[in-house]
């Protein structure tokens, strides 16, 4: 057990945080006080209500400052460790021609109704991301990116006519928790169409993805923001090629991540 | 504010001249090409309403069924028009609708009128039901005017706000409260996907993604809503909604019917950024503008967009070029100047040194370049991150550069933009926003006066310069293959690829279509 | 037993709220967990961490949007009511000149260190507050001003030679609770020298603080943000001159509020 | 930057000239008196450090314990130098605090030396120390001009921030962090009420209320703290604190001993809004401005101040008339143009129309009145609330206000400056507010160009020629009967008012006091 911390205003230990929230009730002295009692529900205490202002008839929104009562030990965080080394470009190359003997096919899609390409493009295209050349720029992948709103079984079947070795899915829009819909229906729709062991690799990304969820989404990594294309290069040599030497897990450095 | 820049009035000239030339290749193009949904707008200006509820997965609008009829027993060279209009004057059914269910129980046989009474007859009948229809967006645009007369206009720039929950009950009171706090233009965001579906859907919706169904019963909805918050207020409250996509034209009847009165609308837009074959949408686009020209609606249309998947410095030139095309497609499709809601953005990094004065470049030189038309000037989107302070800094700097450099329509940004689709509280704060930026500064514009060859003006010349250069490519290439190679949102779309390209057809020498007659006057 | 809410983001029940923090991490992925995991103890499930930045070689600030998962029920919320009717600035000078006979007197003061008078002379001052005039311009009032940073004697030995019925106390650092400690302070000064009922009336106001503490504090009556010379004057007419007929109490409407 | 307004030159004289003559009967006061604390201050001067622990209620330095005795036994008239020098001189003790020691035990009697030749002694004495403490502070002056030749100096607009735990240790903290996050100057505030203490508290001090005491100690430690982070960071941050009060000439001699470089020093902030009496606030002020001027610190006056309490548009002219003051007692005083940071605020309340433009003929007034002097411009404070989205803009328009104006100083606001001293975020995010302006638009001055006669200039002008009448009025009634009346900050405060007044003395024939003959090169 470490020391457990807390927020930090301007001095250790004081906990003060800043909230802002609608409630649906009309402003007035109700509205105030239930905004009062609601940051103190959220461990807050004393909160200041220093602003509320009515939006519309029915409902407020509030501005609240005070002590948060909350603590947590930073020991009992769990880092999201990466699971693999990050390997240069050139490495990659090298691990697929020595392990596969064949370039990798990757297979690339927003699904469903999704039309944001920009954060696939980012990890596939040679343009890239974050200075990093996308898997295109790589001597031994074959790259197919099939581009937005590609319905999942279309996808099912491309992943089967071009013999993907993993298949790379972008979901962006969040509504009504689209991207976890989708991405369960992908699963399902994948493990039906392949059996034995035969289903490509599946990888989901997104800006609103926690990696942790990749087994409750029944896929098999699924990355976050901020994710760079050596990432998924390196992931991917890990996962399909497994005859690598062991090299020590370590947690992402944040400079990496953001 | 025109006049700013010191720009060459010949070197404006000859961008616009080199558009011209450059469209005409599409428009002849156009002109020689119906598509299915160009058809079922016609039907749907004909007055064929309602759907086929009989389908197992889902409604299907009649329009549909009856141009699938015509296309699989005559094909659709010669348009549905005649064919149907054959079909009702031979007395197969009082409508089209009927005609419709007729034609699926397999009862109903149809063909292309063969003498010249029979097909006057077609012709009289199909002249008739399109010609109410067209009656009916007159009469709706007449009802704009009286009602914008009875109740004024507000003063530019317009806040133009979206709504988007995904369900048009919800939308309603967004949409009111929005026009409570402030908007003068409400848009209602379309589900995701909507744009790729080869048909509009039908009735009221509850469950769109990020935006909801466009349908005319949504439309007629959402109309009485504004309508009503606009008594309420004493101002005319415009609604928008979204033609680009598979059904631009359909929809855009639609909104003539039910009174929109503003409409997203490009001649590119489907292409770069829904991956729709460019025939069919260059077809498409010219038909639904010359509806909205008829209809009196404003269009909208979406260079903003090329800012998302481009760099907003590298690819300026790229937005003046689109508007001057759109500009062109839409005069040529019968738009007026005032009718020309060309879009533009906001979004060059703010880590670029100099980027607000560089963004005023570019605004001002849209701004001097189009001088009377409605400019659509869109907020920060790419570089608005989870740091709302920051994000609402930068939105304030957005209704600067908006209010500085004359922009007429202003989509309102909101702080959240990197994060979710707006709270409720997001739209109050950007309203606050843009009213502080106007009242402490709206009339800064007074005091700006770019140095003559200073950072602001050489900017603004450059890029125009740019635009020259690529106009004079696009010419002589052609403008099919300029897209076919990423000049647009650096995204390569190919003229034989792209969804709806197989509802896609040539016209031959027999094709009829009486609401393009009316419409271009013939 | 009302209905119970929770924030408002877009949809009714959806519970989405705002918060911001500073916690003593250093930035990096277990300090970006540290943060998820202390918006889900103030009871923040999902937590969106979406903004995350070193403040310093220690420190990280966030930005997290998430459900709240927390109710209020809005009948539960005790609203601060107005224990008196508010009365126009004729009615109180009528009601001094009947009940009393003479004019009433009030000390104001910002003590302590305290220099903040822009609040106090809001109340006192003929200029007024929110297009209300201040006490001074009653006529059956009679203020003295005392200003700023007057020492608590000093203060006690002004309301025994001015007989002053009322004394009003402005507090506005607040910083280390310092308008708390001196509050306290006031009281208890005020208590040992005026014995058997003769102490003055307690009156003390500043933007932080909640009517609801005045017993807590040893004063007789306390006023927060946005009270306007009418609320005092006709608090006053109320807690001295108490032989006035029975008005039902009201709670105080938003508008009058701020 | 100047010459934006056109402004009549020859008002802007007359302003002077009449501020000039409204300054004289005032200087000639402070020249006819002394005070305990200008006393006190020349000890400090001559070295006496350090206090007499042995008192209940807390330390009391020396040097008051010394005034004090000679204020009992002689008497003040002639100042402290003379009696005190004199008991040196006769080896009743070999300095200062020795001295003090033995008068407090009663085993001093002090004279005021009759002859010549003891006269001559004592006044070699007190030379020679006062000598040694100016030397000190020439020394200081030096060894910030050699640390700013070798690191450099940033460009201005510096940035100013504050630090205000009310602990030194975390004071040292939060500075340096602030000079890792860009600030060019910190200022350490005070505790609230240090500026009513008739003495300099001693030592580090570590439980300030909204800020930390002004000590010797705490000077030391926070210089050294800065020295090390801009030798870290390459660059001299300069460090300011607070001399205005009850003790402005001794908290000026510790500044110029402990090498700060910024004192806010204003000739009537303590009158105002610290109630001290006139006559003790003018005669410190120039004493402490000598120092000042000594020592090559840029000292801050506090025009802004005015704007908490009286309207910013109504009370515009008394900020420039304050200025006009504080600029002829600096010079009287001995200090240059570049040393005159005057101060004054954006605190327009924004909901007056045009505010933003209002503030920028404000600021372009000051400057073109002041080209040489390094403008300090204060946030908005008033109309901040709880808002803090909307203060986050508020305080973004500021900065850009600042820039546009070509401000040298600008302190940073804090979105939070409604609700609670600042957090650590609120200071980087401050400061990411003033790095966004100033890189998106940091340049856009050079478009600014108020229309000759438009909005702005007329609105300076109109200032210019309120401040004009002000004066006008001053000089004929005199600057104690104008500052009796409210002038300043709607707050009267008559010339026999206030606190301090005790501490006033007339200097008698035999007024000597070798630190002024040294700043004033007698
Ligand atoms: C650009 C953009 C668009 C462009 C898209 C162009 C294109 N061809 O992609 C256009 C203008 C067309 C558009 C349209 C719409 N958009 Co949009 N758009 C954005 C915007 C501004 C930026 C997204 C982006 O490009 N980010 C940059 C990339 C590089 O980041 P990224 O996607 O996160 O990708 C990174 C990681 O997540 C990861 N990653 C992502 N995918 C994958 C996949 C794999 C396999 C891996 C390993 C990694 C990975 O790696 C990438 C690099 O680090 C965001 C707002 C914002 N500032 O974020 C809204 C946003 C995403 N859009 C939104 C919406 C709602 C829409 C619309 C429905 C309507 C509207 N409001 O505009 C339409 C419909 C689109 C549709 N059918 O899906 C919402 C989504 C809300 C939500 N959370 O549900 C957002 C957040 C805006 C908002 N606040 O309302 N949009
Ligand atoms: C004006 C001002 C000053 C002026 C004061 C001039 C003067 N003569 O009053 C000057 C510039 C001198 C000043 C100095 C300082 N200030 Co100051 N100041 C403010 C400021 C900008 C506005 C306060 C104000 O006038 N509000 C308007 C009045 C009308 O509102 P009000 O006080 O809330 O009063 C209303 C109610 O509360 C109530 N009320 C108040 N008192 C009473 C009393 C009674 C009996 C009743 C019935 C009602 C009542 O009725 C009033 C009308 O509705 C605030 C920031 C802000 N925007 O709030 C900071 C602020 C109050 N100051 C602050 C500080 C720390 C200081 C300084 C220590 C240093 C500094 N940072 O500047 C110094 C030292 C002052 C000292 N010794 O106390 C902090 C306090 C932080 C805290 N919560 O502890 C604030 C919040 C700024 C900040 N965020 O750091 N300040
Ligand atoms: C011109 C144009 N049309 C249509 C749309 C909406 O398209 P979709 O519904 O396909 O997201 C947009 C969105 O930004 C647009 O700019
Ligand atoms: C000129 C001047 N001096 C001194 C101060 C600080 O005074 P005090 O310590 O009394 O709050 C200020 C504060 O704003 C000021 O403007």
């Amino acid at each position: 057990m470490g020391n457990p911390i807390t927020a930090y205003g301007d001095t250790t230990g004081d906990g003060m945080v800043q909230v802002s929230f609608t409630l649906p009730l009309a402003a007035g002295a109700r509205a105030d006080g239930a905004a009062q009692l609601f940051a103190n529900r959220m461990g807050i205490e004393p909160a200041m209500v220093v602003h509320s202002k009515a939006m519309g008839p029915g409902h407020s929104f509030f501005v609240v400052y005070g002590r948060a009562r909350v603590w947590v030990d930073p020991d009992e965080v769990e880092v999201a460790e990466r699971e693999y080394p990050l390997l240069s470009a050139k490495e990659v190359d090298a691990r697929v021609r020595e392990g596969l003997g064949r370039p990798l096919v990757v297979l690339g899609a927003c699904i469903g109704t999704d039309a944001h390409t920009v954060g696939i493009d980012a990890i596939l295209s040679v343009k890239g991301f974050a200075g990093e050349k996308g898997l295109e720029s790589h001597r031994e992948m074959r790259v197919v990116n099939l581009g937005a709103q590609v319905a999942i079984d279309d996808l099912v079947r491309a992943a089967h006519d071009e013999h993907a070795d993993a298949v790379l899915v972008s979901q962006v829009v969040t509504q009504r928790d689209a991207h976890l819909t989708n991405t369960t229906a992908l699963a399902k729709a994948f493990d039906a169409a392949f059996v034995d062991g035969r289903r490509p690799l599946l990888v989901v990304g997104g800006p609103r993805f926690e990696p942790a969820q990749a087994a409750l989404l029944g896929v098999d990594r699924v990355f976050g923001r901020g994710t760079t294309p050596g990432d998924v290069a390196s992931y991917l040599v890990h996962a399909l090629l497994p005859v690598a030497p062991a090299v020590p897990a370590q947690p992402t450095p944040a400079a990496a991540r953001r | 504010m025109t006049g700013l820049l010191d720009l060459d009035p010949a070197v404006v000239a000859r961008a616009r001249a080199l558009a011209r030339s450059a469209a005409q290749p599409v428009v002849e193009l156009a002109q020689a090409h119906t598509t299915v949904s160009l058809e079922r707008a016609v039907l749907r200006l004909a007055g064929c309403e309602g759907a086929d509820a009989g389908h197992p997965a889902g409604d299907v609008p009649w329009v549909n069924r009856l141009v699938d009829v015509v296309a699989d027993q005559v094909g659709l060279g010669h348009g549905v028009a005649l064919p149907l209009g054959d079909a009702i004057a031979r007395g197969e059914a009082p409508d089209l609708p009927t005609l419709a269910a007729l034609a699926l129980e397999g009862r109903l046989k149809l063909r292309l009128p063969d003498e010249a009474a029979a097909e006057a007859e077609a012709r009289h009948v199909m002249e008739e039901l399109v010609g109410a229809g067209i009656a009916r967006i007159d009469a709706q645009r007449h009802e704009r005017d009286r009602r914008r007369t009875e109740l004024g206009d507000p003063p530019a720039p317009w806040i133009y706000l979206i709504v988007a929950t995904g369900d048009i009950r919800e939308d309603v009171v967004q949409a009111q409260a929005a026009a409570r706090e402030g908007a003068d233009v409400v848009a209602v965001i379309r589900s995701t996907g909507q744009s790729l579906l080869d048909h509009v859907p039908e009735g009221e919706t509850y469950d769109g993604y990020a935006g909801t169904y466009a349908t005319q019963a949504n439309f007629r909805l959402m109309r009485r809503a504004l309508d009503d918050v606009g008594a309420e207020l004493g101002r005319y409250v415009r609604l928008t909604n979204y033609a680009s996509g598979l059904c631009m034209p359909e929809i855009a009847v639609l909104a003539g019917l039910e009174r929109l009165d503003m409409m997203l609308n490009d001649c590119m837009y489907g292409i770069v950024f829904r991956d729709i074959n460019p025939i069919r949408t260059f077809v498409d686009q010219r038909f639904s503008r010359q509806i909205h020209a008829r209809a009196g609606i404003v269009i909208n249309t979406g260079e903003d967009n090329y800012l998302t998947t481009a760099d907003a410095v590298d690819a300026a030139h790229t937005v003046l070029v689109s508007q001057l095309l759109n500009e062109r497609f839409a005069h040529e499709a019968g738009l007026e100047d005032w009718q020309l809601g060309l879009g533009h953005a906001f979004e060059i990094s703010p880590s670029v040194p100099d980027s607000f004065r560089l963004e005023l470049a570019h605004a001002l030189l849209v701004r001097e370049v189009f001088p009377d038309a409605p400019l659509k000037y869109m907020p920060p989107t790419k570089h608005m991150t989870g740091n709302v302070f920051g994000g609402y800094l930068h939105d304030g700097f957005f209704n600067l550069a908006a209010l500085l450099t004359g922009q007429s329509i202003i989509l309102v940004g909101m702080m959240t933009e990197g994060i979710v689709t707006p709270f409720l509280s997001d739209r109050d704060l950007a309203l606050e926003n843009v009213r502080y930026v106007r009242a402490t500064a709206g009339r800064l514009g007074e005091d700006l006066r770019p140095a003559p060859d200073g950072f602001i003006a050489t900017r603004a010349r450059a890029v125009l310069d740019e635009s020259v250069q690529l106009l004079e490519r696009i010419e002589r290439d052609g403008l099919l293959r300029a897209i076919g190679e990423g000049t647009f949102g650096v995204t390569r779309r190919p003229a034989d690829g792209g969804r709806g390209l197989d509802g896609v057809v040539a016209k031959d020498e027999r094709y009829w279509n009486p609401a393009s007659d009316h419409l271009e006057g013939i």
